[in-house]
Parts: C-alpha cells; structure tokens; sequence
C-alpha cells in the first residue's frame, strides 16, 4: 500500500506511552476540587486528545489520502448538530 | 475495479467472476449475489407488502367511511380484532389502531424505502456507473436476508396475543414503552425487533452502494457524469448510512424499556419521552428524503429520456440533492412544533424547514425546464414521471403550511398532514417508482411491459388517487385529527361524514384498480414484446448491454466520453448520443476533457 | 360535502393573525401550483412528438437557475419571518392578569382544575371537572398543561390551540376566547384505544356568568 | 495530450485511492459513529434534564479498575497495530503471535467489565427502574441509595453496547487469526488483517470517549 514507509515510522510505542499518561492525568484530574464545567471541559479535551491520537496513528489516519480524512470527519458536523440541540433543549 | 493488490485479493468474491452458467438454482435465485438478481427478489418482497398495505388501508377506511357499522366479510377476521355483533363483525378500536401503525410502518419501511432503495439502488447502480457488481456481492445478499425475516416477523405480530403494535408508526413513546398503555406487550416488541434487523439489512445496503459508487466507477465516469437516479441513490445511501443507526440506538432503548424495565422513556421514573421523539425524527427526518430523492432521480432519468433533451441545470440539479441532504438534518424539529419543545427551537427549525423547500423547488423547475421545447414521448414511464411532478408540487406546497409555526399549530395532527405526505409519498415516491419498474422492466426481465394496460392503470390511478387525497386537505382543515377511530365522537366533525365515504369508496376503486397493473407484471414477464438492448433509445451505460444484461454485466469495461444527457445532440446523427460512444474528433477543438481518476 | 379552502370560523383573540398567514400562503401557494401546474400542462401538449420534431439541444441556463433558487427562498424566509412574531404570542408571550386552570390529561379524559372563588389555585376550594372546560370571555386564560400516563395534545379547534401533554412535563397553554358559547375541546395525539372517546368541551361564559357559574359550582 | 488523455481514459476511477474492503468498513464506522452519537446524545438530554439521578465520580462507579480497564484496552490496541506492521514485513509468526496477544486482552477487557457488572448489581445498581438501588461502593447494603434509575439504565445501555462491540471484535480476530494460521496473508495482501484493526482501534477509541463520559464527568 502506498504508505508502507510511513507505517514503519509511525511512533506505536510513543503514542503508547502518551495515551498511558493522558489516561493516568484524567482519573488524577477528574478527582481534583474543581468547578463541575472546568473538570467537564478539561476531561472532554484530554478525551479527544487520545481519540485523535487513536484516530492519527493507529488507524492511520495520517498516512491516508486526504480525502478519507473527509470522509472520517463527515458525521462529525451531525453530531455536533445533534448535541447542541439536545443542548439547548431544556425540558 | 480495486486499485491496490490487497484490493485485488479482496475482489475474490463469488458474483464477480464470470463463471456463472453453470450456478445451482439456489445460488442463482435463492442466495444469488448478483445485484441484478437481489434487485428483483427485493421488487418481489416489497410489492407484496404495497400490497398487504393496501389493504390494510382499505380496512381503515372502512371505520372512517362506516363508523362502527359491521364490515361485510368481516368475520372471517379474529374476534381480537373485529367484534361480532348480531348485524356482523365490527372493528374494534385496538385493531384500528394497530392498521393505522401497520399500514404506515409497512409502506414506508418494507414497501416504499426497499423499493427504491432495495430494487433501483442494485438495479442501476452497478449498471449505470459501469461496474460488474456491487462492491461486496456477499454482503448484499446479506442484505436482503435480513430484511426477508424482519419482514416475517412484521406481519407476525399480527396474529400475537395483544395484536400488532398500535402506537402509530412513529411509536411516541410513553405509549409505545410500557404496554399497559395499549394492551399490546409482544406486538410492540416484535415491531422493535423487526425494524432492528430492517436497520442492519438497510446499513449493509448502503456501505455497499457507497463503495461501489466511489471505487467502481468505468473510466471516464466522473462525478459530474453520474447519471441523477445513481447520483440520487449514492446521496439517500449516506443518508441511511447516517440515520439508521440512529433509530437502532433508540428502537433497542425503547425495547429496553419494554422488556427489562429500563427508564429511558418512561416519565414516572424521570425519563424523557421527547427523547424519543428527537431520536426518532433526528433519523426520521432524513428518512423522509430516503424515501424522495431516489424518486427524484427516477424521474429525472426518464423525463429527459423521453423529453428526448438533456436535464435541464444538470449540475444544478446534483448540488440540490447535496443541499437536501445537508439541509435534512437541520429540519426534524418541525415534526415536533407541538410537542412541548423549547419554543425558541420551533422558530430556528421553521427556518432551516423553510430553506429546505428551496431545493425541492429548483429541480422542480428544472423538470418543467427540461420539458420545455422537448420533443415529448407520452408513453406509460413518462406519464408516470410527470404525474409525479406534478404530484409532488402538490405536496411540496402543502408543506409550506406546516412548516409555518403558528398554522401548524392547527393543522398538526390533522388530516392535512395525512394528505400532504401521501401526496409525497404515493404521489410522489410510488408513481416515480410505477415509471421506474416500466422504464427498466426490460433490463430486469427482456421484455417491455404492455403499454395500453398500463395507460389504463395510469389514468385510472391518478383520477382515483387524486379523489382519495385531494380531499383529505380539506377534511384537515375542518380539524378532522389523523388517527382517529371514530371522527363521529365529535359533533364538529359530524358533517365530514359523506366525504369520508366518498373518500373510502375511492380507496377501494383505486386498490382494486392496482390489480391491473399487476396483472399486466406478471403478464409481460412471459407474453411481453421482447426488448431489445436499448428500447428507449437511452444514452445510460445500462442501455448499452443485453435485455436482461449477463452476469458481470458488461463483456469488456466500457469507456465513458460524456454525460448520460446528451439527447437530441447536433453531435449525432440521431437524437441520443451514449455516453461509451467515441466523441467525433473536429479539428477546432481538442479531444475530450481528459477525465481526472479522482473524478469531478 | 365541504371540498372548502376556508378554515372554519375563529373565536380566540389570536386565531385572527393565524388565518391571516394561512390565508397568505394559501394564496402564494396557490399561484405557484396553477403557474408550474398549468406550464407542465402546455409543455406536455405544446411539445409532444411529432413526426420531425427535434428537442432543442439545450444545458440549462445559470441566470435562471439563480432566478427560481432565490424568488422562493426570499419569499419562504418572508413566510418564516411573518409566522414567528404570531408563533411567539401564541407560545411564548403569556400575557399577565390571566385566569389560571390547570388541565391534567389521562387516558381517556381531561381533568379541568379551577382555582375556585377565590381566583387562586392550589387552594382548598379548587374543585376539579371531568372534560367541562368553562372560561369566562375576554379574559386570557392560562392553562397548566399536565398529564398522568403517555402524550396527549390538547386541541381546541376554534380557539386555534394545539399543544401536547407530556407526561412529566407541565406545559403553559393560553387563549383568550372572544365570544361566549360551547366550543370542542379534544384530544390530538394518539394516546391508545380510547384515543377517539377523549373529547369534552369548552364552554365560554360571559365574566358575569362565569362568576355565577364558578359560585354555583363552589355551592357544590 | 490526446495520448495521455486515452491512457488516463483506461484507468479505473477509485474515488477513495483506497481498495474496496477498507473503504467499506471506513464507510461503516461512519455509521458507528452515529449509533454512539444516539446514545451520547440521550445520555447528555438525560442528564441535564435530572442531574438528581446521577452520582458523583467514584462513589458508585470504581474507577480505578476501569482506568485499568481502560489500559488493557489501548494495549490491544498496541498489539493490534503490531499485528499490522509485522504482516507488512510479511512476518507470519509475528502477526499470529500478536493476533492472539490482542485477543487475550480483548478478552481480558470484557472479563473484568461481566466482573464488574456482577459487582455493581449486587450493590443495586441496575438497569431496570424497579429495582434500581445503588449503595455505592463505601456504604453498607442497607444505606439510602444513590442516583437515580437513569443512572443505571444510561450506564448498562451504552457500556453494554460498547462491550457488546469489543466481543464482536474479539470473535473477528478468532477468524482473522485462524485464517492467519492457514497463510492468507502476506506482505502483498494483508487487508483483512487492516480492516479488522481499524474496527478494533475504533472501538478502543469510543471507550476512551465512554470512559471519560461515563466514569469521569
């Protein structure tokens, strides 16, 4: 496939470690005495972190033809339709 | 048509070879994977249930024509369902309730959506961009085993204790989550389950109509080459492929609540009974362009086919189909302007649904356009085709008035609404898929259907259909509710007695009438005049194979050189021009624009 | 039988504006369809086959496309406009000074509370009715919308109100009614077998008569 | 240019410069995701509207064993995309060697999360409304009970999908793996092998969403 060098690159262990790490930080900073929406903020952000790193290299997102990142991020818009309705939609 | 070795390991796939004359009859009609093959079997199944509902219609109007008078013959029913009286067997208001949610669940999702989805989404795909078969063969015979059983147990839960679900097709919950509401605990349960597997076998469709859309496509068959149906089907596939999974999630929470107790939608343990609604049109909303856009499509084809003149805005037309399909997903709220929804999202949903009637409008334009200094062939597929259009003005306007809150608030719930999505979805997606079965017949079976039988069908379903639901806006706007078993409990509604009559003995002229086009189905099947490759003088890629086409569909790749609506071109000899045929080199101007593998 | 456009006969102080804009639109949308109907009519004859006859080789034309994208999207958002300020009085603006009632939905009736004669509820002298929804004329009524088991919606035809009942949910639904006399009250929203039985009605007294109906009433 | 034109002509046109297989499945976790976003999306409408029914962090979730859980699932995920770059060297024994390592965990993951629910419902807290009881984890059996009905409704529902998804996975690597063991990969064609990790990736990367959502929020 046309990406086998970049595959031998790709940093698995690296990402590893990192996702070890931002796992550790978000059980560390879920229990810290913070204001609900500060604690929800920073957790939701490390969350998208890992899955983007998830996302980048172990599904290889990186190494493909622009256009399947297109089409990865497709449904995203509808979710965040979807979310911010259901947000402001106080029953 | 893979472009990567592992691709090709990968296309080792039974269907995709040519070896195929020598298949048993249960792989060649039974668990065929041939998309030509699969396209028919799910035309068979669904047509049976266009009929079941049907006649599940007819029922219903009997209550509304003849409220709580005995129906002739209906004894042979189950008491569970009509209760004998001395003077006969009258319908009980547990079973109208489940005909109004069998008769809509039934046209929509086993009838209506596998049509145009199941039968034209294999048919011409594959055909039309130039590929052997689907992406994944296997995966679409899968396809349509599932449905086969969730179809099964649909009807099943007919003949359960409690009967079939009666909580509409849209199944609000509570009254659909907990059955002490209704009387009907299984019936509820298997219509979850049912439309469940539907959702899988509807999912694997449309990963296989996608990929094959963008990786199978012959040389030269840009985006902006695409015929509109496939151009209509690929975008209704990523809809499916976004919203079924949506209904999934909350049709397997409701079962939930159902069977194990769960709260999500019961409001005496805090759940949410809007959740549902907003699941169930976040999903439902985009199915209602499921259920349009491949009509729209349909219609395109032939009305520049036998308009003998290219679509008129060809481009423009492919960009409302993405506009639509963008737009869907803003707009589900304003099925739900009454019901207690934050006020605020009312007015932000009326204009996103505002400004999806905008696209409707310009490829209605378009048709007229593409009409306009034609050369007009009046045979049965174009008469089903304008009457289509002309149908679906009808219920594109009707919408305007729902979609303004403050009228909706009226009409909601009403007979209007009734009418203005079976002027859609009858006159709208069954008459494009009546010109559709016509139009490709002979790529399914080598022969063509019979024209007059089928003009006769024509003109008598469109007097009757119009007879039936022109009315029905008016028995809307004197406040008549849908769904109702009894109009004459309302004083007010009293004086809407003749016209439900007059109503109900339409629907039965306009069911009976359905016979002769299956007659003339079947009939033409055998005794049809046998077609040749291209009847309709077509420049699509499927006109260019055999009546019905082989398996593998095309001897060698074909080549495309232009778009599928070069009718009536100063560049050819007669008044089409197909899109494989080798462009005339003219000194003036260079060959062809070289086509881009990425496509458009 | 009545094929009628015309919606029936209004009584509430907004119902008005609301036939307006239907009116409006059935106007607008009348003229379109005789326009594009009556087009597909005189093409279809206009241009049917001939023996000869040639279809113009033609690819559309961007000016008009531009044309039909935005004559119907300006006049859409004109309806939309139009609709929202009439949808906010309905919904949204409660006018103050209204009578209060609560309306509790169940299968298969309509519970109507009245705050009794002291004007207040909540208070030992609510007494409570079966589908009799009595209101005096003029005076904005504000209804606080219960119900007990699944959805309903309260429909009330000729006062042009339609909300649903949501369990778990207490919705506020007002109308000011202009004449006095006996109205439909009923139920819009399927809410199981006896879904058609849910109907009652509303009776609209004069202030005076609806004092001597409430004290009647409280004698009780 | 007439030439080039006639040579572009010839070429197939894949939209997606990648093969079928893994289109497709890329195409189907489309659809995954707004399976997940359903579930999301419900579990956030029923929150906010009763936060009453939900408990703090901790008190009636264990996070610690979940953070753990959470690891062994990244690892799989680790050892799945080893599985993938020893098959691109063409590297037989090391595929199959990782192939079983992901299973294992895979496995592993669903172990704990039946251990849990065993736990969890026997502290009362459980999807049905009815019986609904949680005492948490630090109180006695006999306490007053924490959150509410949706708490565990929303809980079991999407932890109960995602693990239905992981045992889907791990069946797959059982087939990817047999099939491995009769050589039906090579450094040419490994696409199964590819498609199979990107389900398992995906599901990985919905459980670190789950996880936060769920356990940590």
């Amino acid at each position: 496939m046309e990406s086998d060098a970049q595959h031998k690159q790709s940093p698995y262990m690296l990402i590893w470690v990192v996702l070890f790490v931002l796992t550790m930080m978000e059980v560390f900073y879920a229990f810290l005495e913070l204001p609900k929406v500060w604690l929800a903020a920073g957790l939701i952000i490390m969350a998208i972190w890992k899955a983007l790193l998830v996302a980048l290299y172990y599904m290889h997102l990186r190494f493909e033809p622009k256009r399947l990142w297109v089409l990865a991020a497709s449904p995203l818009p509808l979710v965040a339709i979807l979310l911010l309705v259901v947000l402001r939609e106080n029953f | 048509m893979s472009t990567t070795e592992q691709g090709m390991v990968q296309k080792a796939e039974p269907g995709v070879h040519h070896d195929h004359h020598e298949l048993p009859f249960i792989r060649q009609y039974i668990f065929s994977t041939d998309h030509k093959m699969i396209a028919k079997q799910f035309m068979f199944v669904s047509l049976f249930f266009l009929v079941v509902g049907g006649l599940l219609a007819t029922l219903m109007r009997w209550q509304l024509g003849y409220p709580g008078q005995p129906m002739p013959g209906g004894g042979i029913l189950p008491d569970a369902m009509m209760a004998p009286t001395p003077g006969g067997a009258v319908m009980l208001p547990e079973f109208y309730n489940s005909l109004v949610t069998m008769h809509g669940t039934i046209m929509i999702f086993f009838a209506i959506m596998p049509l145009l989805v199941g039968l034209f989404g294999n048919l011409l795909i594959p055909l039309q961009i130039g590929a052997e078969d689907m992406a994944f063969p296997r995966l679409n015979m899968a396809s349509f085993w599932l449905a086969v059983p969730a179809g099964i147990l649909m009807l099943a839960s007919f003949g359960v204790e409690g009967g079939a679900a009666g909580a509409g097709w849209t199944s609000y919950a509570p009254l659909s989550a907990s059955g002490e509401y209704t009387g009907v605990y299984l019936g509820q349960q298997l219509w979850l389950v049912s439309l469940t597997i539907l959702g899988f076998s509807s999912l694997a469709g449309a990963v296989n109509y996608i990929t094959t859309v963008v990786n199978m496509r012959a040389p030269g068959m840009t985006w902006f080459r695409i015929p509109l149906a496939t151009w209509a089907l690929f975008i209704t596939a990523i809809l499916v492929l976004l919203a079924i999974p949506i209904l999934a999630g909350a049709l397997i929470m409701l079962l939930f609540d159902q069977t194990i107790g769960t709260a999500f939608f019961l409001p005496e343990f805090d759940g949410e009974p809007l959740l549902w609604q907003h699941l169930f049109w976040f999903f439902g909303h985009p199915e209602v362009y499921i259920l349009i856009l491949p009509a729209m499509g349909i219609a395109s084809e032939v009305i520049a086919n036998r308009a003998r003149k290219p679509i008129f805005g060809y481009h423009s037309m492919v960009l409302a189909i993405i506009a639509i399909a963008f737009l869907g997903w803003i707009v589900w709220g304003h099925h739900m302007f009454q019901s207690g929804m934050n006020p605020m999202l009312g007015t932000s949903f009326m204009i996103s649904t505002m400004a999806i009637a905008v696209p409707s409008a310009i490829k209605t334009f378009n048709w007229l356009a593409t009409l306009w200094k034609g050369d007009i062939h009046l045979d049965s597929p174009m008469l089903y085709a304008l009457a289509f259009v002309s149908l679906f003005i009808i219920g594109g306007l009707s919408g305007i008035f729902m979609a303004s809150t403050p009228v909706d608030v009226y009409i909601h719930d009403t007979y209007f609404i009734v009418a203005h999505i079976h002027y859609v979805l009858f006159g709208g997606s069954l008459f494009a898929i009546f010109a559709g079965i016509t139009f490709w017949y002979p790529k399914m079976f080598g022969r063509l259907m019979n024209e007059p039988l089928n003009k006769v069908h024509f003109t008598l379903t469109f007097v009757l259909y119009n007879l039936v639901f022109w009315p029905m806006h008016n028995l809307g706007l004197q406040g008549m509710m849908r769904r109702i078993y009894d109009f004459t409990q309302y004083e007010y509604l009293q004086p809407l007695q003749p016209m439900n009559r007059f109503i109900t003995t339409c629907v039965f002229l306009l069911v009976a009438t359905q016979a002769v086009y299956a007659f003339n189905f079947f009939w033409s099947m055998f005794k049809g005049e046998k077609a040749s490759a291209n009847p309709w003088n077509s420049n699509g890629l499927e006109w260019t194979v055999p009546s019905p086409p082989p398996h593998g569909n095309f001897a060698e790749t074909p080549v495309v050189h232009r778009g599928p609506y070069e009718y009536s071109s100063p560049e050819s000899d007669t008044d089409f021009l197909p899109q494989t045929a080798p462009p005339r080199r003219q000194p003036d101007r260079p060959l062809e624009p070289t086509p881009t593998p990425e496509g458009a | 039988m009545t094929w009628s456009w015309i919606l029936p006969e209004s009584f509430s102080t907004f119902a008005g504006d609301v036939d307006a804009i239907y009116y409006v639109i059935l106007w607008i949308t009348g003229i379109v369809f005789v326009i594009t109907e009556g087009l597909l009519i005189y093409f279809v004859l206009r241009y049917r086959h001939k023996e000869g006859r040639k279809a113009t080789f033609h690819h559309g034309s961007t000016r008009m496309e531009v044309a039909w994208t935005l004559v119907p999207l300006m006049i859409v958002i004109w309806i939309g406009v139009a609709s929202k300020g009439v949808w906010d009085r309905m919904k949204r603006d409660v006018p103050d000074n209204a009578m209060e009632l609560i309306v509790t939905a169940q299968q298969f009736e309509w519970q109507v509370t009245y705050p009794g004669l002291d004007g207040v509820l909540g208070t030992e002298d609510d007494f409570t009715l079966l589908n009799q929804l009595h209101a005096p004329q003029d005076r904005p009524i504000l209804v606080y919308l219960r119900a007990t088991d699944v959805l309903h919606s309260f429909f009330l035809p000729e006062m042009r109100v339609k909300q649903d009942a949501v369990p778990g949910q207490e919705i506020r639904v007002w109308f000011e009614a202009v004449a006095p006399g006996d109205y439909t009250l009923g139920c819009a929203e399927l809410c199981g077998t006896g879904h058609t039985t849910m109907n009652g009605t509303l009776t609209v007294h004069s202030q005076v008569d609806y004092d001597a109906w409430v004290a009647s009433q409280a004698q009780q | 240019m007439t030439t080039s034109a006639a040579a572009v002509d010839r070429a197939p046109m894949p939209g997606m410069k990648v093969y079928n297989l893994k289109l497709g499945l890329w195409v189907f976790l489309l659809s995954e995701v707004m399976f997940f976003t359903g579930l999301i999306g419900s579990y956030i409408i029923l929150r906010f509207a009763h936060p009453e029914h939900f408990a703090e962090p901790g008190v009636v979730l264990n996070v610690p064993l979940t953070a753990f859980n959470t690891f062994v699932l990244i690892c799989s995920s680790v050892t799945m995309v080893k599985a993938f770059a020893a098959i691109e060297q063409g590297d037989q024994r090391g595929l199959k060697r990782w192939l079983l390592a992901t299973i294992a965990l895979g496995t592993f993951f669903v172990g704990v999360q039946a251990f849990e629910y065993n736990v969890l419902a026997s502290e009362g807290f459980v999807p049905v409304a009815e019986e609904y009881h949680a005492v948490g984890r630090h109180q006695p059996l006999d306490g007053p009970a924490i959150g509410g009905p949706l708490y565990g409704s929303t809980f079991y529902a999407m932890t109960g999908f995602h693990g239905t998804h992981v045992t889907i996975g791990v069946l797959c690597l059982w087939f990817v793996f047999w099939r491995a063991r009769k050589g039906a990969y090579s450094a040419q064609s490994f696409g199964g092998v590819e498609i199979i990790g990107l389900y398992w990736h995906f599901v990985d990367l919905v459980w670190i969403i789950l996880f936060t959502i769920v356990y940590l929020i």
